[in-house]
């Protein structure tokens, strides 16, 4: 299945990349797996989703726990803690 | 309600003006104004760019005005922040809130304040002379933010 | 400190630009304006009437203001209130105040609000179609005082 | 010893006056006695500084309790509870 990645602020520099489409493989259906997934690409990627990292992600728009699901199609978008205001 | 993310400065007085005059049962109007500061976390700041997430901020903010409106008696309410290039002494966000009275008023702009900036989806990067950073997030901002839990 | 009473109405934007424009170390402006509602204790207002004690009036205020510079880390402040005769929806009171964080102005900006309704020697009289009525002091507004004791 | 008294707003209305000159006679020295001293002119004085009545008392601008002294030349103001802001 295919999903939309966003990457905002630090997580967007860090990474090199503002937006992508990304199929997804079998057997990665929430967040917290989708994370591990972008982990494994190495190099700034690791770095980015570092485990004891703060990154927030957010599934169409809305604050998602690891625990969420993804389904086809979802908007998912991951940066650090907002700093507006 | 008004909710706007914007490039352009806004004119707090028209702002404020416009928001109690759309109602003759206001006697109370809260308002804040956040503003870049010269210097933070110990640096001289020369800009400030405000990034932000289209779509979810719109969504996130009125969210929180929405909360907020559960929880207090209020009339109306107006919420403007600025993204882009900033310099200091410039606003960066208004929130203004009428009611009957003026307990709701404040507390209501409090809260949408400290919601925003815990919530809604903007980062700040500023260019000191060591260089640019990102602004870290603050635990006070947390701590602010759960008084209303 | 710009602390004054007066007859003719006030440029809210004016003022909190003023305020704010006066420091770069400004990040947080805090504001509130009360106005007269068409609407009291379920009566219809006409106009209404403010009277004051001159001279105390001003000494109460600048009082008021100190004890709330020595509470919270303030940068400025203005206060103006309105005498003389007003119709629904006119100000009647700014109280704005500036600070390098929010959270210290939202609180002196409220306290100073608070007191300000206790305290402050100003007296309101309003027109309805039964006549002419003072405004009675609320116990509200002495709880709400009485929370920063 | 003269002083000058002030009446403001419903408590000026009660007993129609602004304000006055006043030579106290020996024994008031406190603002409890002048209270009791003008309730004592009868009608409406009595009325304005009835026992139940809330009147706040000033003296050279500043709230005085009832126990407060009067001194020669001081200004003295009596108004109901305020009601601006």
């Amino acid at each position: 299945m295919k999903v939309k990645l966003l990457y905002f602020a630090s997580v967007r520099e860090h990474v090199g990349v503002a937006s992508e489409d990304l199929e997804l493989p079998d057997g990665v259906r929430t967040v917290g797996a989708l994370r591990t997934l972008l982990r494994a690409r190495g190099g700034s990627w690791q770095t980015a989703f570092a485990e004891g990292r703060v990154v927030r992600t957010a599934v169409n728009q809305s604050i998602a726990k690891a625990e969420a699901g993804v389904a086809p199609g979802d908007e998912i978008a991951f940066f650090p803690p907002v700093t507006g205001g | 309600m008004k909710i706007a993310v914007q490039r352009e400065p806004f004119d707090t007085g028209a702002e404020l003006d416009a928001l109690s005059a759309r109602n003759p049962a206001v006697g109370a109007l809260a308002a804040f104004v956040g503003l870049v500061r010269d210097v933070n976390e110990g640096a001289q700041v020369g800009t400030m760019t405000l990034e932000h997430y289209p779509g979810m901020t719109e969504k996130s903010i009125a969210a929180i005005v929405e909360e907020a409106q559960g929880r207090w008696q209020l009339i109306d309410c107006t919420v403007i922040h600025r993204i882009g290039e900033l310099r200091p002494a410039d606003r960066i966000v208004l929130v203004a809130v009428t009611s009957a009275h003026r307990g709701d008023a404040f507390a209501a702009c409090e809260f949408i304040m400290d919601y925003l900036k815990t919530r809604a989806p903007f980062w700040k990067k500023e260019q000191t002379p060591e260089g640019a950073r990102w602004v870290e997030a603050r635990a006070s901002d947390d701590q602010a933010a759960e008084r209303w839990t």
